[in-house]
C-alpha cells in the first residue's frame, strides 16, 4: 500500500505524474486519519479501565435501561468525542485568532505525517524511505511549534508556562531518543525502516529472538532510555510538567475547548502510538513474530506489531497511574546529567561490544 | 512561672503598666495601651518568661459604650507557663502598637481583629481587612454593627426575611 | 557573570485552581519559574461563624463548629465541647471520654488519609489519593453506624455525646484497624518512598523551628519541624494522659529537619499513633450512661476561658465568653491552619511554582477553618 | 561516582515496587473493587465487606418528618433549630383535647397528651436543614424525626427528594386550612362554644 504502488498503478492509467502522486497521497492519508481516530478511541477506553482497574474501581460502566454508556462502558469514549465535538468552540477576545485557530492542526499534523513512516507489516507502510527513522525523528518534533503557538496565542499565563515548559522538555528529550537509535542504527547500518526490521530476523544466542534490544546489554539499556525518553516527548506523567493538572490548571490547553482540544488530544495519543511504532521497529523487532520463521506472514506480522506497540502504550498508561510528577529543574537534570551521558557512552559501548562479540 | 509572678515581674519592669481589675479571672492581666510594644518585646526575650508562642489574639466588644478589648493568649513553650493579656481601648479611636514584628504570627491575628473589630494597630506593616473583602463597611463583631444595605449592587441580606410561606 | 534578571509576571493562583485545596488566591510574583514574593488572599470561604455564634444558643454552635474543618468535625466539636465544659466545670463519665476519644481518633485518621492523598494529588500521584480515599470511606462509615451522619456529625454535646456506641461498635472498629494497619505499609511503598516523590519533598520548603514557632504553626508541621510539642501530651486534656502513645518528630530522613517531607512523614506516623490510641481506649472502654451529665440547659457562669486542643492540623483553640445568658457573648476560634497558611510566603519564597503549591500540600489547610 | 549510581538503582527500585502494586491491584480488580453502581446497587451492598448490616443502625439522618397528628404545637423544635428552617403557627383551640372533624383536628396524641393548640402551619425547609438533628430531641411527643433506619416503621427511608424548584424543598405537614377556617379558629363564634 505504499504511495510508489498507487502511483506506478496509475501511471498505467495514463500520463498525468503529477496529479497521479497528489491522489496516491490522498488515498493514503484517509485510512491513516481514520486509523488514529479508531486508536485513539481504543486507547482513551483503554485509559480509563486500566487506571480504575488499578484505583480499585471500575470506571465507566453502563447499567440498566436508558441513556448510558453501553456495556462495560464501551461506548465512553464515543460519548466523549461526541461531546468534544459538539462543545461551542470557544476562542478568547485577546487570543491571537490565527494562531489560536491554526496551533492545534499544527501540532496533529506533526503527528499525522509520522505515520507516513511506520511499518504496520510487511507491505504496509505508507512510504518506505531510506531515510524513514529520521524522517519520524525530525517531523515528530514538529508539533512543539504547534504547542507554543498554543501558549502564546492563548493570551494566558498559564499557557505561557505550559508552552514553555514543554518546548524545553520536548527539545531535551530529543537528544537521548535520537541518540539511543544512533545505536541502532550502527548495528544494522541502515535508515530504512522496513532495513531496521529485516535486520533483526532470526535468533540470537540460540533462544532469544534477534531483536536489537537483545543483541547485546547496551541495546537494552538504549531501548529504556529511547522509551522514557519517548515517554518525555509525549508529555505523558511522570514528565508531564507541560499540562500538570495541579500547577498550571491544563497547560497549553487551558483556553481549549470543542474540537481544538480534541485535536490536541488526539495528537497525544497520535504520539504515543508513534513513539511505540519506533520503539517496536528499531528495538522489538517490528513485525517479526518472536519465534522467527514461524507466524510471519503479513496478516501476522499487523498482529505482531499492533501487540507489541499496545503493550509499550500500556506500560505508558501504567506508568501514569503510577508515579508522581517531576518538577521543571528535576525533569531538565534527568535529561542532561542522566539520559543524555548515559545515551551517549552507550553508544561507544555498542559499538565496543558489536565488533569485539559481534 | 505563675500569673501572680508574672504580674509582679511585669509590674516591676513597667511600673504602673499593670491595671488592677477585680473582674478578670487568675490567669489574666490588664495593661496600658500606651507601652504594650515594650511589654510584649520585654515577655519575648526576657528569660525568665521567654513567651515565645502568642496562642491566640481575640478582639472583644464589652458592649454599648464600653471599650473594645484586645487580648492576647501567650504560652511559653521553654517554661509551660501562661498569660493572658487583656488591652482595653477607646471605642472611638481605637489604637494599640502592633507586636506583628515581634511575633510573626501577629501579623493576620492582628489583621483579622481589625477586620472584625475596627482595631487599628499601630505600626502594623500590611494592615488590611482579611476576611471581609477591602471595601467592607463596618466592623462586623462589635455588637452595634449594622450590616450595610447593598455591596457593589447586591443587597446584603437581612438576619432572617420571611421570604416563603 | 550578572544576574540575568527577566521580567517579572504577576499570576494569580486561584481562586479557582485545582489544587488550592478551597477557595484560596494566591498572588505570586514570578521570574520564571522563580517565585519571589506569594500573598495569600483568604475570606472567599467566609461564613460568619464567630458571628453566628453571638446569635444561637450554646448547643447550637456545635453544629457551626462541625462546619468550620469540615474534614474533622468530631475534632472541632471535640475542642468545643471540652472548653464549655472547662467553663461549667462538668466532670463527664469516663464512657464519654472514651468514646470522645476514639472517635477522635478516628477522625484524625480519616483527616490525615485525606491531607497525604491530596498532597500526593499536588506532586502529581493519582493513585495514592484514591486508595486512601477508599480507607478514609470505611471511617465515615463507622461514623455514620455510630451518629448517623458521614461528614458533620454534630456527635459530642456539652456534658456527654448524641448517641451511645452502637452494639458491635468494638469488632467493626477493630475489624477497620486490623484492615487498615497493612495499607499504611502500601502507601509508603507506592508514595512515601517513590524516588520521584521524594525528590519532590526532600529539602524541599524548610520550615526551621524558630520561624516555626514564631509564626504559630502547630500540630503536624510544627512537629514536622523536630519541636516536640503535642497538646494531648504537653496539656493533656481529656483522657489523653491515659493513653501511650509517642510523639512522631521530623528528623530529615531524606534531607534537612522540616522539610515537606518531613510534614507528611509526621501524618504517616501519626495515623500509626492514632490506632494505637484507638486500641487502647476500645480495650479499656467502661459501660456507662452518656447521657447522664448533658445538662438540661446550658447557662455557663459568667467568665471567659481560653482552651485549646489538637486537632489533625494543630492547636485548635476556642476562646468562649460568656455573661450568664444562653447565648454566648462571643465565640472565637483560633484555627490551625489559618496559622499555618501565614507561613507560606516565609516558606515557599524563592521556589518554583511546582514547589509552591507542593509546599502549600504539606501544610495541610482546609479552607472553612481559615476563613470560617 | 558511587552516590550517583545508588541513586539510579533506588530510583529503579523504588518505581518497581509502586507499579507492581498498581499491577497487583488492577489484576485484582474483581476482589478488591469498592464501586457502587449508584441507581442500581443500593448501598449497603452485601459483597462489599463494610463489617455491619443496616438493620442495625441506630440511627440515619435523612429527611425531616413530622407527624402532625402528634404534634402539640410547643415550638421546641423550632427553638432548637441553628438554622431556622422550621416554621410553627399555631391557634388556640376551642376545647382543650377535642377533635376538630371539620379541620381533621385530633385532640389527643399518640402519648396520651390532650392537645390545646390547633397547629396551623408547620413547615420545615429542608434546603436550609443542616441535618444536626438537634430538633429531634427536645420533642417531647417524638413526633418529628429524620425517616427511616430506627424510624421506618413510622415512614419509610427517603433520602433522593431532589426537586427540579427550590420551593418544593419546602414541607408543609400541617393539615391545610382555609381562610375562613382559620379566621372561625381565632375568632370563635359564641354559639359555636355552645
Amino acid at each position: 500500500m505504499t504511495v510508489d504502488t498507487l502511483m506506478n498503478w496509475f501511471a498505467k492509467l495514463g500520463d498525468f505524474p503529477e496529479l497521479a502522486f497528489i491522489l496516491a497521497v490522498l488515498i493514503c492519508a484517509v485510512p491513516v486519519f481514520l486509523f488514529i481516530a479508531v486508536y485513539a478511541l481504543v486507547a482513551i477506553y483503554g485509559e480509563l479501565k486500566i487506571s480504575s482497574f488499578m484505583q480499585d474501581k471500575v470506571g465507566p460502566m453502563g447499567q440498566g435501561v436508558g441513556l448510558h454508556a453501553g456495556k462495560w462502558g464501551l461506548l465512553q469514549p464515543v460519548a466523549d468525542a461526541l461531546k468534544l465535538i459538539l462543545k461551542e468552540d470557544i476562542i478568547p477576545t485577546s487570543a491571537d485568532k490565527k494562531l489560536f485557530i491554526l496551533a492545534p492542526f499544527i501540532v496533529f499534523i506533526g503527528a499525522f505525517i509520522a505515520f507516513a513512516a511506520l511499518p504496520f507489516n510487511q507491505n504496509i507502510i505508507i512510504a518506505d524511505m531510506n531515510i524513514g527513522i529520521f524522517y519520524i525523528l525530525a517531523v515528530s518534533s514538529l508539533g512543539v511549534i504547534g504547542l507554543i503557538m498554543a501558549g502564546w496565542s492563548s493570551n494566558n499565563k498559564w499557557s505561557l508556562y505550559g508552552a514553555m515548559r514543554s518546548a524545553a522538555q520536548i527539545v531535551s528529550y530529543e537528544i537521548p531518543a535520537a541518540l539511543s537509535i544512533i545505536a541502532v542504527i550502527m548495528l544494522t547500518g541502515t535508515l530504512s525502516m522496513q532495513g531496521i526490521i529485516q535486520h533483526q530476523s532470526g535468533f540470537v544466542w540460540g533462544i532469544l529472538p534477534n531483536w536489537i534490544i537483545f543483541q547485546n546489554p547496551f541495546t537494552f539499556l538504549a531501548f529504556f532510555i529511547f522509551f522514557i525518553s519517548g515517554v518525555a516527548e509525549c508529555n505523558r506523567t511522570p514528565f508531564d510538567i507541560p499540562e500538570a493538572e495541579s500547577e498550571l490548571v491544563a497547560g497549553a490547553f487551558t483556553e481549549y475547548s470543542g474540537m481544538r482540544y480534541a485535536f490536541f488530544f488526539l495528537s497525544e495519543y497520535a504520539n504515543m502510538f508513534i513513539v511505540s511504532g519506533i520503539a517496536v521497529t528499531a528495538f522489538l523487532g517490528g513485525w517479526q513474530s518472536p519465534i522467527s520463521g514461524i507466524l510471519n506472514s503479513p496478516a501476522w506480522g499487523l498482529w505482531w506489531f499492533m501487540s507489541k506497540a499496545m503493550f509499550l502504550i500500556f506500560a505508558m498508561i501504567w506508568f501514569r497511574w503510577t508515579f508522581p510528577r517531576l518538577r521543571v529543574d528535576q525533569l531538565m537534570n534527568v535529561c542532561w546529567k542522566g539520559f543524555t551521558p548515559i545515551a551517549m557512552v552507550n553508544i561507544f559501548g555498542v559499538g565496543i561490544w558489536h565488533l569485539m562479540l559481534g | 512561672m505563675t500569673s501572680t509572678e508574672i504580674k509582679e515581674t511585669l509590674d516591676r519592669q513597667f511600673p504602673g503598666s499593670v491595671i488592677e481589675n477585680i473582674d478578670l479571672a487568675e490567669n489574666q492581666l490588664e495593661l496600658k495601651p500606651d507601652q504594650w510594644l515594650e511589654i510584649a518585646t520585654f515577655l519575648k526575650n526576657e528569660p525568665g518568661l521567654s513567651f515565645d508562642q502568642l496562642e491566640c489574639v481575640t478582639g472583644i466588644d464589652t458592649g454599648e459604650e464600653g471599650p473594645l478589648q484586645s487580648r492576647y493568649n501567650f504560652h511559653s513553650m521553654e517554661h509551660r507557663h501562661k498569660i493572658e493579656v487583656v488591652i482595653s481601648l477607646d471605642r472611638n479611636n481605637p489604637k494599640v502598637a502592633s507586636i506583628e514584628q515581634v511575633w510573626r504570627v501577629g501579623d493576620w491575628f492582628e489583621r483579622e481583629t481589625y477586620d472584625m473589630f475596627g482595631i487599628i494597630y499601630e505600626g502594623h506593616r500590611d494592615l488590611r481587612r482579611i476576611l471581609c473583602p477591602e471595601d467592607w463597611e463596618g466592623w462586623p463583631l462589635r455588637k452595634d454593627y449594622e450590616p450595610q444595605e447593598t455591596y457593589h449592587g447586591i443587597v446584603v441580606p437581612k438576619i432572617k426575611e420571611e421570604e416563603w410561606e | 557573570m550578572g544576574v540575568v534578571q527577566g521580567d517579572q509576571m504577576v499570576l494569580n493562583i486561584g481562586p479557582q485552581h485545582p489544587s488550592t485545596h478551597g477557595v484560596l488566591r494566591l498572588q505570586v510574583r514570578t521570574d520564571g519559574e522563580i517565585v519571589s514574593e506569594i500573598k495569600p488572599y483568604i475570606g472567599y470561604l467566609h461564613r460568619c461563624f464567630e458571628k453566628h455564634s453571638e446569635n444561637v444558643t450554646y448547643e447550637q454552635v456545635i453544629p457551626f463548629t462541625d462546619r468550620c474543618d469540615y474534614v474533622a468535625s468530631m475534632n472541632n466539636n471535640f475542642g468545643y465541647v471540652v472548653t464549655m465544659e472547662e467553663l461549667m466545670e462538668i466532670k463527664v463519665p469516663d464512657r464519654v471520654e472514651y468514646i470522645r476519644v476514639i472517635m477522635a481518633e478516628l477522625n484524625r485518621i480519616a483527616s490525615h488519609l485525606l491531607a497525604l492523598g491530596t498532597y500526593g494529588l499536588d506532586v502529581g500521584a493519582f493513585t495514592p489519593f484514591l486508595y486512601m480515599f477508599r480507607d478514609r470511606e470505611r471511617i465515615l462509615d463507622i461514623f455514620e453506624l455510630t451518629c448517623g451522619a458521614r461528614l458533620l456529625y454534630n456527635y459530642m454535646w456539652v456534658g456527654g455525646v448524641s448517641h451511645d456506641l452502637p452494639k458491635d461498635f468494638e469488632r467493626i472498629c477493630i475489624g477497620f484497624l486490623d484492615y487498615f494497619e497493612p495499607k499504611i505499609k502500601e502507601y509508603n511503598d507506592l508514595l512515601t518512598h517513590n524516588k520521584i516523590f521524594l525528590e519532590r519533598t526532600a529539602d524541599v520548603g524548610v520550615l526551621p523551628p524558630d520561624v516555626a514557632i514564631n509564626f504559630g504553626v502547630s500540630g503536624p508541621n510544627l512537629r514536622g519541624s523536630g519541636v516536640n510539642w503535642d497538646v494531648r501530651k504537653d496539656e493533656p486534656y481529656s483522657i489523653y494522659d491515659r493513653f501511650e502513645f509517642e510523639i512522631p518528630l521530623g528528623e530529615g530522613e531524606f534531607g534537612t529537619v522540616g522539610d515537606s517531607f518531613d510534614r507528611y512523614w509526621v501524618r504517616v506516623c501519626e495515623m500509626k499513633e492514632s490506632i494505637k490510641i484507638i486500641r487502647q481506649a476500645i480495650k479499656d472502654l467502661p459501660d456507662g450512661d452518656v447521657f447522664q451529665t448533658i445538662p438540661k440547659k446550658i447557662r455557663p457562669p459568667k467568665g471567659s476561658i481560653y482552651r485549646r486542643t489538637e486537632s489533625p492540623r494543630g492547636d485548635l483553640g476556642y476562646y468562649i465568653i460568656s455573661d450568664g445568658s444562653p447565648i454566648p457573648y462571643r465565640v472565637k476560634m483560633r484555627s490551625p491552619a489559618f496559622t499555618a497558611l501565614s507561613s507560606l510566603g516565609e516558606i515557599a519564597e524563592g521556589w518554583m511554582l511546582s514547589d509552591v503549591i507542593a509546599i502549600l500540600g504539606s501544610l495541610d489547610i482546609v479552607l472553612g477553618e481559615i476563613d470560617r | 561516582m558511587k552516590k550517583y549510581f545508588a541513586n539510579i538503582w533506588g530510583t529503579i527500585t523504588t518505581l518497581k515496587t509502586g507499579m507492581g502494586i498498581t499491577w497487583r491491584h488492577m489484576m485484582n480488580i474483581k476482589k478488591d473493587n469498592v464501586t457502587l453502581q449508584y441507581p442500581e446497587e443500593r448501598w449497603p451492598r452485601p459483597e462489599r465487606d463494610i463489617g455491619f448490616e443496616h438493620e442495625k443502625y441506630n440511627v440515619i439522618r435523612s429527611r425531616l418528618h413530622v407527624d402532625i397528628d402528634d404534634c402539640i404545637g410547643c415550638l421546641k423544635c423550632e427553638r432548637a433549630c441553628p438554622v431556622d428552617c422550621i416554621k410553627i403557627d399555631t391557634i388556640k383551640a376551642p376545647t382543650r383535647g377535642e377533635d376538630i372533624p371539620d379541620i381533621r383536628h385530633t385532640g389527643v396524641t399518640e402519648n396520651g397528651t390532650n392537645k390545646a393548640l390547633v397547629v396551623s402551619r408547620f413547615t420545615i425547609d429542608m434546603s436550609e436543614c443542616c441535618y444536626c438533628n438537634l430538633c429531634v430531641y427536645p420533642c417531647p411527643e417524638e413526633c418529628i424525626y429524620m425517616v427511616g433506619g430506627p424510624n421506618s416503621p413510622k415512614h419509610p427511608i427517603d433520602y433522593e427528594f431532589s426537586e427540579f424548584n427550590r420551593k418544593d424543598l419546602i414541607y408543609e405537614f400541617s393539615k391545610p386550612l382555609t381562610s375562613e377556617q382559620k379566621s372561625e379558629l381565632m375568632n370563635p363564634k359564641p354559639d359555636a362554644k355552645a
